[in-house]
């Protein structure tokens, strides 16, 4: 047993030293290195690194005992997870139905002609990424987009480009209120309830 | 008894490499029970300039590749009773549709304007060379087709149970071995 | 914990509220938060920590999802004798004159034009089963829900009843699977309960897809322990010590509050080992999607709570029979959870006396697209389509007309003006070429055109399918081309034909449901708006038409990843 | 183990419980397509051509994953069935460019063979036409993503029998494509041991060898088996059957 788990110590320093292989560490550890924690790793290491580059999907391999191809192959089964890195702004456009049939599309429209990228693209200096999402729950504000993580409803072409625009010019920084408000009444209660 | 009207036969050669008509020649003799019973009035392998009407039985070979083959294509539909998709490109748009993969105007800069030669006018229609298609379409996808010979190209067995068939009036069926593609 | 110790925490907490003179209870779910929601619940906090003598007499809750989304911020102003007030499209200021009208006593009538009556039909007609706490209810107490008599379900179902019973008492009340294809649940968990193995699972589905739909992220939000002892009342039944909640990736919210609920559950002894001081053992751990629509289909979705690709296996060996690592695996969508406490705390009976003879109870829809209240609606089954878009939808917007309702996303279809009669159950729905689905109700009116429609879900089945089977692999791409062209008016008969006949093909050989359902859309606006493809197709195109100039137009398969 | 009597095609037929549905059907002499089943590896159940109509089963089953069972009755060759497997074949010829006439495989791919024998004489759905590489980096062997039919014996086979778990599938939907480790060239593969195996199952021409040209490549079809099942049955020598489409007598 402690042969063991000397050498598992010894795998758990990744060479570059990089402190955010920690991080990724602790989720592995949390799943006690059990294969079916996979995607839960990739979670962790996307939410760490950005993206999953291929030193990373490597390191998670070799500590899942799990081949290359498979960790690769799920990697890229699931959208959520991204292979090249994201810029500096990300705008997702909600494609869901409500959104779709309150004309969501002009939107996505008017970022490929203003920005020249697709969904799923990076413009060419790293600033901007868009993505289309598969609905994100909040139809009664359709159309919806999420940038940098703020939820906004009732959009319209002119609208997003207005915001994208003060965006990356520095105007208006993330809000992310309410998370930052949900987490603190997290810990609040928690203290209440002990 | 009166001598029965031959069969008014065509052949016709659209995006292909001429393999199908060659495989037709090799009939060989059976040839020449062919031309006891057909007539063949439009063909590469003979002198006519355009398509003639009340056509019967017309073998189409080769690919939709460009302008004038879907305008001979529409041309031969409307006049001709049965048209038989003749060799794999017609039937799946083979060799000739290897260049799908690729952009129109790529191939035609790739090859016209980087390469040696005169320089063409891409894909635009100028009256003189007929305009690339963006995509080669097998013959179906562009007119109705009543039967299907593969084979690249078919050997002469395939064709010869597929006309003798046609000229007896009765719809084509081709044995397993027959209805390889390739 | 024991049952006692529980019925005492609740009456401690119901008690506690009762004392408070003024509750204001804000909507704390995105929809509201992201209209402005957070600024009105910062000017109310705000307030409290001023006047910190008021904290006696008034509470500030942030509270799950109260409905009618289009409406929000909604803020609901509870007051000891007099019945409740709720407030439409609330700002900061005018969350500072609700404040002093009710709390301070000032007379004030600014806010007045921004009361929602509470009997308006968007009201009345509703049937709050599985709701019945959400926006009620801080969904981040465990309290807040004991008081509301939360757990009661789970201290009876494991003092006084057996398994079996439990098992029973869900078949008699008649409760379907409230996923989409309405499976009677209770039949599943006697399957489950049957089998003879040293292990057993339980799953709830929370990877709700379908766009236009989030009932389950709602409820998962809003009320997440009412989840938990449905699935803990099934593990007892079923006799599974562990549970799984496969929550979408795209509702962190969500799992956030059902991690934090789980942990309350376990400090209290409601979950975990030796739950409520019994022999009972059940813990739940939850695993977070990460965006692949098809594993809302049950074997997907175990194949990735196992950590593999998503990719659905045939059935039989149905899960309950073999699942997650080849154990009997108990799997139902969470909304199915919600209701079973309310079977258990008033009977089966109870239960199959609302909704219709097989449809029993109730459904959650989420109403969305062109009508004039959208929001999250819980009926009785057997409503009509009419009374759910002009009753409590209110209607079409701005001038327009009904065309459709599509219900069931994807996998579902377009229903017409004609049947707005139809009672909406199951089976109505299927004869209707729809189905119930997960509860995704959009509305659209006669500005919409049908083939557009089909176009979308088609490209929305060709990104999800997991490429496993040739028939939803290769046939959503084609019948997206298709439409492509005839939404173009570059499509001929032949195209219709040949559309469906795929359509059928692939609804009979698909490996899973969303192969088997991906034409469902297409085949009901064909049903019913056949005119519309009709109009636009052209039998004799011209030589220049796009058609052959873009034989094939601009859907190839991506360039590689790499 | 228990015996059971089944109906197929309205003649009565005994199998173990426990077979394969497809098993049995095979023994019986009946003819029935597949293209992502082979001998030796684990049932897929993707490519759909060995669906079946089962009385009292609500969908098409497919014969290689359903289990047979008492009083089954089961049609293999009913109209609709013949025009599914068309169509399935259809769908697969227009998803990537299958150009028999300048494939390797030429004359001996298991997909031409299938096509000619359901009767598969043309395409109507649209050629997609998928720009796709070619992989010849490996000393040996070339892998050709424009003739995969994602039937993934190759990834069977790596995993179950070799154990090298090289290859796997990449993406999802029509995007779905055959990796080598972190989706690499094949030739920079570290856990490849260069058995060849995934070659030899490869249905199409979409692994050969490098250095055969058009209609050269000819595969050992009975090769897994006869690794497989060798040591069972004292089978030292390798003889080398034809492949199944083509020794089976077809009894429909």
């Amino acid at each position: 047993m402690v042969k063991n788990k000397s050498r598992r110590a010894a795998e758990i320093e990744h060479p570059s030293g990089d402190p955010r292989f920690n991080l990724v560490d602790r989720t592995l550890k949390r799943f006690q290195y059990q294969q079916d924690a996979l995607i839960e790793v990739l979670h962790t290491a996307q939410e760490v690194f950005g993206f999953l580059e291929d030193d990373l999907l490597i390191y998670v391999a070799r500590q899942l005992k799990l081949p290359l191809s498979w960790v690769y192959g799920v990697a890229t089964f699931y959208h959520f997870f991204s292979l090249k890195p994201q810029g500096e702004h990300t705008c997702t456009v909600c494609m869901g139905t409500a959104c779709y049939v309150k004309q969501a599309a002009e939107i996505v429209a008017m970022l490929q002609a203003e920005f020249g990228v697709a969904p799923g693209q990076t413009t060419a200096d790293d600033k901007l990424s868009v993505a289309t999402a598969r609905c994100l729950g909040s139809c009664g504000l359709a159309p919806v987009i999420v940038i940098d993580s703020d939820v906004l409803g009732r959009q319209t072409a002119d609208s997003t480009l207005a915001e994208i625009k003060a965006r990356l010019s520095g105007q208006i920084r993330a809000r992310q209120l309410e998370a930052a408000s949900a987490n603190d009444e997290v810990e609040e209660m928690e203290a209440e309830t002990l | 008894m009166a001598k029965k009207d031959k069969i008014r036969l065509a052949t016709v050669w659209l995006g292909g490499c001429s393999g199908c008509h060659m495989s037709f020649l090799d009939l060989d003799e059976r040839l020449i029970d062919l031309a006891e019973q057909a007539d063949l009035v439009f063909s590469p392998i003979a002198d006519a300039k355009a398509f003639p009407p009340d056509v019967d039985v017309t073998l189409v070979e080769g690919a939709v590749a460009n302008i004038d083959h879907l305008e001979l294509a529409k041309q031969v539909r409307a006049q001709s009773k049965i048209v038989v998709s003749f060799g794999d490109c017609a039937v799946t748009g083979n060799v000739t549709s290897l260049r799908n993969r690729l952009d129109v105007d790529d191939l035609l800069n790739r090859v016209y304007q980087e390469g040696p030669g005169r320089t063409p006018t891409g894909s635009d229609p100028d009256g003189i060379v007929p305009a690339l298609l963006r995509r080669v379409v097998p013959l179906h996808q562009v007119i109705p087709v009543d039967a299907y010979i593969p084979g690249c190209p078919p050997d002469p067995d395939r064709i010869w149970t597929a006309v003798s068939a046609l000229l007896a009036g009765e719809p084509v069926r081709l044995e397993e071995e027959m209805r390889y593609f390739g | 914990m024991n049952r006692s110790d529980l019925q005492t925490l609740g009456e401690r907490e119901l008690a506690k509220q009762q004392s408070t003179g003024c509750r204001l209870l804000c909507c704390g779910s995105t929809p509201c938060l992201s209209s402005g929601g957070t600024a009105v619940q910062e000017v109310f906090k705000g307030i409290l920590k001023e006047n910190k003598d008021l904290k006696a007499e008034l509470a500030v809750v942030s509270t799950g999802c109260m409905g009618p989304c289009s409406r929000g911020p909604l803020v609901r102003v509870q007051r000891q004798g007099e019945p409740d007030v709720i407030y439409e499209k609330v700002t900061p200021e005018l969350a500072q004159e609700i404040f002093k009208k009710h709390v301070s006593g000032e007379d004030t009538n600014q806010a007045e034009a921004n009361i929602l009556p509470g009997d308006i039909p968007f009201f009345s007609k509703q049937k709050k089963v599985v709701l019945a706490n959400s926006g009620l209810i801080d969904p981040e107490r465990l309290e807040d829900y004991v008081a509301q008599g939360g757990y009661m379900a789970l201290a009876n179902a494991l003092r006084e009843m057996t398994p079996e019973e439990v098992c029973s008492e869900i078949i008699d009340s008649g409760l379907r699977g409230r996923g989409g294809a309405g499976y009677p649940s209770g039949l599943k968990w006697n399957l489950v309960r049957r089998a003879k193995t040293d292990k057993k699972y339980v799953v709830a589905n929370g990877d709700e897809g379908d766009p236009g739909a989030y009932m389950d992220r709602t409820l998962m939000e809003s009320d997440p322990h009412r989840v938990l002892e449905g699935m803990a009342i099934a593990g007892y039944a079923v006799g599974a010590e562990q549970g799984f909640i496969y929550v979408r990736g795209e509702y962190p919210i969500a799992a956030k509050r059902l991690e934090k609920a789980i942990r309350m559950a376990e400090r209290r002894g409601l979950l975990g080992s030796r739950v409520m001081d019994t022999a009972f053992n059940f813990r739940i751990d939850i695993r977070i999607g990460a965006g692949a629509f098809v594993c809302g289909e049950e074997t997907a979705l175990m194949a990735s709570i196992m950590g593999r690709r998503g990719q659905p296996i045939p059935r039989p060996p149905y899960p309950a029979q073999s699942g997650l690592w080849g154990y009997p695996t108990l799997i139902n969508n969470v909304e199915t959870f919600g209701s079973i406490a309310p079977i258990i705390n008033n009977g089966a009976e109870w239960f199959a006396g609302i909704g219709t003879a097989k449809s029993r109870g109730t459904k959650i829809f989420a109403l969305a697209g062109q009508v004039e209240n959208t929001g999250l609606i819980e009926v009785p089954m057997g409503i009509s389509l009419r009374e759910i878009v002009f009753d409590i939808g209110g209607g079409v917007p701005n001038g327009h007309t009904f065309k459709a309702a599509q219900t069931g996303g994807p996998s579902g279809g377009c229903i017409p003006a004609d049947y707005l009669d139809t009672p909406v159950d199951y089976d109505s729905l299927r004869e209707l070429g729809s189905i119930m689905g997960s509860g995704g109700l959009v509305v659209m009116d006669d500005t919409t055109s049908m083939p557009d429609v089909a176009k979308y879900f088609m490209e929305f089945c060709m990104d999800e399918s997991c490429g496993k089977c040739v028939p939803c692999r290769v046939g959503t791409v084609q019948l997206y081309r298709i439409l492509e062209r005839v939404t173009a008016g570059i499509a001929t008969r032949n195209d219709l034909t040949i559309m469906e006949e795929l359509c059928t093909m692939m609804q009979e050989t698909s490996l899973c449901g969303l192969g088997q359902s991906a034409p469902n859309p297409l085949l009901s606006t064909l049903r019913y708006f056949r005119h519309e493809y009709e109009a636009l197709i052209k039998d004799d195109l011209p030589l220049t038409s796009d058609r052959f100039a873009l034989a094939t137009s601009s859907v190839l398969p991506r360039q590689e990843v790499s | 183990m228990s015996v059971v009597t089944l109906t197929i095609n309205d003649e009565l037929a005994s199998a173990n419980s426990g077979q394969s549905l497809l098993e049995v059907i095979r023994e019986h002499g009946i003819y029935i397509p597949t293209l992502c089943h082979m001998d030796g590896l684990s049932e897929r159940g993707g490519c759909r051509m060995c669906l079946v109509e089962v009385q009292g089963m609500r969908t098409l089953q497919a014969a290689c994953v359903t289990e047979v069972a008492e009083g089954m009755v089961v049609t293999t060759h009913s109209e609709r069935l013949r025009k599914y497997r068309r169509m399935t074949l259809e769908l697969i010829f227009a998803e990537r460019n299958h150009v028999c006439a300048v494939c390797v495989m030429n004359g001996h791919c298991e997909l031409q063979a299938v096509a000619a024998i359901e009767g598969m004489d043309h395409v109507r759905f649209d050629y997609l036409h998928p720009d796709l590489s070619m992989d010849i980096s490996h000393p040996r062997f070339g892998l050709d993503h424009n003739r995969c039919i994602l039937c993934t014996r190759c990834v069977r086979v790596c995993d179950e029998v070799e154990g090298a778990h090289t290859k796997d599938v990449m993406g999802r939907g029509i995007n779905c494509r055959i990796v080598n480790d972190l989706n690499q060239a094949w030739g920079s593969s570290q856990s490849c041991t260069s058995c060849g195996k995934c070659v030899q199952v490869c249905p199409t021409g979409a692994l050969f060898h490098k250095g055969v040209s058009v209609a050269e490549m000819v595969k050992r079809h009975d090769f897994l088996s006869w690794i497989t099942l060798g040591r069972e049955k004292n089978e030292w020598n390798y003889t080398g059957q034809p492949p199944y489409y083509a020794t089976e007598r077809r009894k429909e």
